[in-house]
């Protein structure tokens, strides 16, 4: 089902600083079923900019996914200035999504931070189409950045963290999850790896985090994503984040 | 139109092959299409332990090209021979197994396994690795000891050796000179070029090993003069590569004297890069009225012959 | 912010130049801006004698880049001298003068012609200009005749002596510590690495000359690798250049230890690129904190210089 | 006078096979006064594609000039993509244009091939405006390449030749004017370098030629463009296309 394809821009708006939601339609969407999984975008014409970007699956919705994404080089400035119509081409689905299938009637933590957070929104509607009890706890750096509030609110209780204190509990997401003492049976996360480092770190349930790398082919052929893997389960020695992951129980891998 | 192209050990329906570290071990890309179009794979560089290569980040975006550190990441030419070579077993499509290593008996060691194990129908000797601290490409830019190590691997191989030499050098002629020499039955070229990329954010390079690889268009005319200047003094097939990405580079690598094309980045951007290309030579061959491969080998300096800067006398 | 930099015989103003080779004498983008604002101004190769240059084509495009072989194309150093320099003269931007030649003799005759006119700041000795049969290329890839060359130049020359290095061989570092050793006062890096692009519709180089240099920012890794691991082996300072485009390259160049930046091939482009990015400086050294030119040099390795993985000794 | 300007697309049409013509306007196209001068075009977006493309001056009626332009590689095709109301940016006007100012109330003769025709027709309005008799060869290679017929009939006569005899005269511009012994007292000529040599053997009146060649600055600092100069006249040895041309007195120079 890996498929390259053109698919075209039904919507693209800002949605917080610096910060858009993209929403794309074609044939490849109704594979796109498991969240966590990411699409490998082809941004600018030519050959100037060789390498895809990886985007993360935000929501699917009829035949349209969503992706959320932002602003920080080349390829995403380019992104913003793309009009509704425009042909994006992906390769999709890549990777293996967030173990979510066999979590039913259970209450569930999802920790996202920054562009993290936008596939932890589609896993969350999965999770509450299968019973369970949805708590989040979104961090961002300031209130200007923050997007999809309502969206999880819709799904279950939802804490937001900022850095700044401009909106929500002033600091990091890991300070919300001990203030609260959520009584959750497990536990999913994305953002940047500091973040996901304090979160195992403060979490004692069991717990599936998705993680970031700078990515040459995007579906396991180059090692460029590599990871290093807790070498007590496992000798391999590493595992590549586009194939194996971006989704990895917390157990499975070393954070460097 | 007949694309065929006979090298050493290497029957190839076509000239196409994705190049060595771009495409694995071929088990992804055969998601996008029937490996068997393909006229040969060139497989991820073996060692004779496990490596697991460098620290993250291991590529960057450069113009019209990219860094990559891999550091010759692999299970190892045992893991590889009982792993990864069984599933590229049910296609006919001929392996080129990349050889790596850090001293003589390394490689000896690789060539001989590879060679020994009956399933690849020729090596690939890469003294050209720019991402590991021994080995790679010391022998690479030293035409003494690459003569060496070609001489030493070709008396242990049954099957064709080619070396894959380095772009990293002021006269590739001599290194191709030597190697064919030492017995070489092919070239294989170019591998990166060494370039670094800074993050002014953070004000340091942005791969963990500083340095990496320089692959991609950016390349190609650099690839193309070398391939111009080496295919005017040996006898030997090359396998040209370097910043292909379209059917018009395809050609222009033969032109210059390459028997066969290897893409390598471009699969990351087009994992269907190389059936594109395959179909489309046909077209453009007939377009630019040749008739077969053999016809475009290095016409670029074979109409000229008197004016070629470079000869071997 | 002030954006002066200090260097051998050059005391400039800010840390931006044009290259050598693609700013004429200054004449023609002086109608597009007034030369006072730039740092310095390099000019075009002088020879002894008026050269013709070869045959067009001279120039063909790359992915990022471009291929020249103009082949040191100038009316002769005295020309140059009576003809050309005085245009400057209006101007009190210093002038770094490209000196060429063929023989070890010709590059004496030129630079001592021009230090001896007194009207250049300092010599940019240019061993690398990969265009021309004789001399040129030779010197700059053999660090015994690069030594021995500089030597000469040094003895009889007044002015400062800077030494533009190519790119075209396995080791500049050795080159840069050779010059170095023989005095050289600071070094230019990169010059051009040798490429060819071939149509695929004649079949033959399009280059009359077959290759040229390639410029533009498909080279830009390989400066920034080169500059990065030369300004830790040596104690003098780096005026780099290869593929700036914009203010980010210019900090680039210098976080990875040029001390002032050329602009080449960007001028054809944009031929405003020089005054434009002086005015961008200031904000773009605000943004990352830095609060000088000399800051910023060299950071990118003497922020980790332990990790750093070349080193003197 | 030199100047850098972002022109606006005002219209983009095909005009024969495979050739465009494109009216741009802005603030430098007023100093565009001098038929034979070119344009520096940039093309694409990015650094992909680092040189401009030389194209001449076609026409200027108000405050819009055109160009005419023949698809070759990528600049050209890329050109040919461009919509109304998209901005191109130009250096211009670069280089000498055709010695016209002097010639009054003569006969005179334009020979053009190819997509060397455009510029010809704004010397033919310049020369008409002074009092001249126009008479204009043109050569094509096939009658599906023909352009700009009538705009040349109305400003005196036209003869067109085809390489293919599809239209008018089979054979070259030269084969034209053998047939004709116009009398005519100047003679301006732009096409491929061939029929420039032909045409220069073929007449004994003087005449001024504008050549090609590949250019990097398009400026007079690269050295790029230049072509020989005729040494009886001048030691100076060569000539820069961009910058003492692209039009010559057919004297001065020696084609190669
Ligand atoms: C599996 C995965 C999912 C992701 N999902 C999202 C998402 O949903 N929303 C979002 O905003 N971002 C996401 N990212 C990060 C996103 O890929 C980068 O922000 C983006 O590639 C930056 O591209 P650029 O051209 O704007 O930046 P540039 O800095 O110009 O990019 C240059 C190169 O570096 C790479 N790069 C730069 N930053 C990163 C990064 N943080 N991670 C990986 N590669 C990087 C680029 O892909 C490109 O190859 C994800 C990353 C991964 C690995
Ligand atoms: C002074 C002058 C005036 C010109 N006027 C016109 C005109 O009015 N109409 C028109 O159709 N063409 C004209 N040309 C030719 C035109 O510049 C080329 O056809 C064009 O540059 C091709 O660009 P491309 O990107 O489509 O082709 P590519 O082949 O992709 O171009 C690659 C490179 O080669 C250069 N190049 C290729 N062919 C030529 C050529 N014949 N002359 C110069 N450079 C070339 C390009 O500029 C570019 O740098 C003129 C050329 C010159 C020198
Ligand atoms: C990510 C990556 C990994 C590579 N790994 C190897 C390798 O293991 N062995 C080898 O000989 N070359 C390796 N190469 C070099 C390529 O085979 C090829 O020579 C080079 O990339 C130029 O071709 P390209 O521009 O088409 O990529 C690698 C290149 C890349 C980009
Ligand atoms: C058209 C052209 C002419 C050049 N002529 C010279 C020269 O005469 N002397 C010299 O030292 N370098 C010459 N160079 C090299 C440049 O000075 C510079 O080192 C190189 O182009 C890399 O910088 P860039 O990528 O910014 O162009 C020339 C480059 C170009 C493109
Ligand atoms: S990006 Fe190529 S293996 Fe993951
Ligand atoms: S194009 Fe640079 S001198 Fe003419």
């Amino acid at each position: 089902m890996l498929t390259k394809e053109d698919l075209i821009i039904v919507e693209n708006k800002q949605i917080a600083k610096d910060t858009y939601e993209m929403k794309l339609t074609g044939e490849v969407v109704q594979f796109m079923t498991e969240p966590g999984q990411f699409l490998h975008v082809q941004v600018g014409d030519g050959w100037e900019h060789a390498l895809r970007r990886p985007l993360s699956i935000a929501n699917v919705e009829r035949d349209n996914v969503s992706v959320v994404y932002k602003v920080i080089g080349f390829g995403t400035e380019w992104l913003a200035k793309q009009p509704e119509g425009q042909k994006i081409n992906v390769l999709a689905p890549l990777g293996n999504g967030f173990p979510y299938k066999d979590v039913k009637n259970q209450h569930v933590l999802l920790i996202g931070g920054g562009v993290g957070v936008p596939p932890l929104y589609y896993l969350a509607r999965k999770l509450k189409d299968q019973g369970n009890t949805i708590t989040t706890v979104l961090g961002f750096q300031s209130k200007d950045a923050i997007f999809y509030e309502e969206k999880f609110q819709e799904l279950g209780h939802c804490h937001i963290a900022t850095d700044d204190g401009s909106y929500g509990t002033k600091g990091f997401v890991t300070d919300v999850v001990k203030q609260n003492a959520f009584s959750v049976e497990k536990y999913f996360s994305c953002g940047p790896t500091p973040m996901l480092k304090a979160v195992i770190q403060s979490m004692s349930i069991p717990g599936y985090i998705s993680l970031e790398e700078r990515m040459g082919c995007g579906v396991g052929a180059c090692f460029a994503c590599v990871c290093e893997a807790n070498n007590d389960i496992d000798v391999k020695g590493y595992r590549k984040i586009c194939q194996d992951g971006p989704v990895f129980s917390a157990k499975e891998v070393v954070l460097s | 139109m007949n694309l065929s192209v006979h090298l050493p050990g290497l029957s190839l329906q076509n000239p196409i092959l994705p190049a060595s570290g771009c495409f694995g071990f071929g088990r992804e890309y055969s998601q996008f299409y029937d490996l068997n179009k393909l006229g040969a794979i060139t497989i991820k560089a073996a060692t004779g332990e496990t490596r697991f290569g460098n620290t993250t980040p291991r590529v960057a975006e450069t113009s019209s090209g990219m860094l990559n550190a891999i550091g010759l990441q692999n299970p190892g030419v045992e893991k590889i021979i009982s792993d990864e070579i069984p599933f590229l077993e049910q296609y006919s499509t001929p392996i080129l197994a990349n050889v790596a290593g850090s001293t003589e008996e390394e490689y000896e060691y690789v060539a001989k396994t590879l060679s020994d194990s009956g399933k690849v129908s020729a090596l690939e000797l890469n003294i050209s690795c720019p991402n590991v601290k021994e080995g790679g490409i010391q022998f690479g830019t030293d035409p003494t000891l690459a003569a060496s190590l070609t001489k030493k691997v070709k008396d242990i191989s049954d099957v064709p050796v080619y070396v894959k030499l380095s772009p990293n050098t002021s006269d590739i002629k001599e290194m191709a000179i030597a190697v064919e020499a030492a017995g070489a039955d092919g070239l294989s070229m170019i591998n990166t070029l060494v370039g670094m990329k800074i993050d002014i954010g953070t004000g340091e390079p942005i791969l963990s090993n500083h340095t990496g690889g320089l692959s991609g268009p950016a390349i190609k005319p650099i690839a193309i003069r070398m391939i111009y200047e080496v295919s005017q003094v040996v006898n030997i097939p090359i396998i040209g590569m370097g910043g292909v990405t379209c059917k018009e580079d395809v050609l222009e690598f033969l032109l210059a004297g390459a028997s066969a094309v290897a893409v390598g980045t471009a699969n990351f951007r087009n994992p269907l890069i190389c059936p594109e290309l395959i179909d489309a030579l046909p077209e453009l061959l007939d377009q630019y009225a040749y008739s077969s491969i053999e016809e475009c080998i290095g016409r670029s300096w074979k109409n000229a012959r008197e004016s070629a800067p470079f000869s071997r006398s």
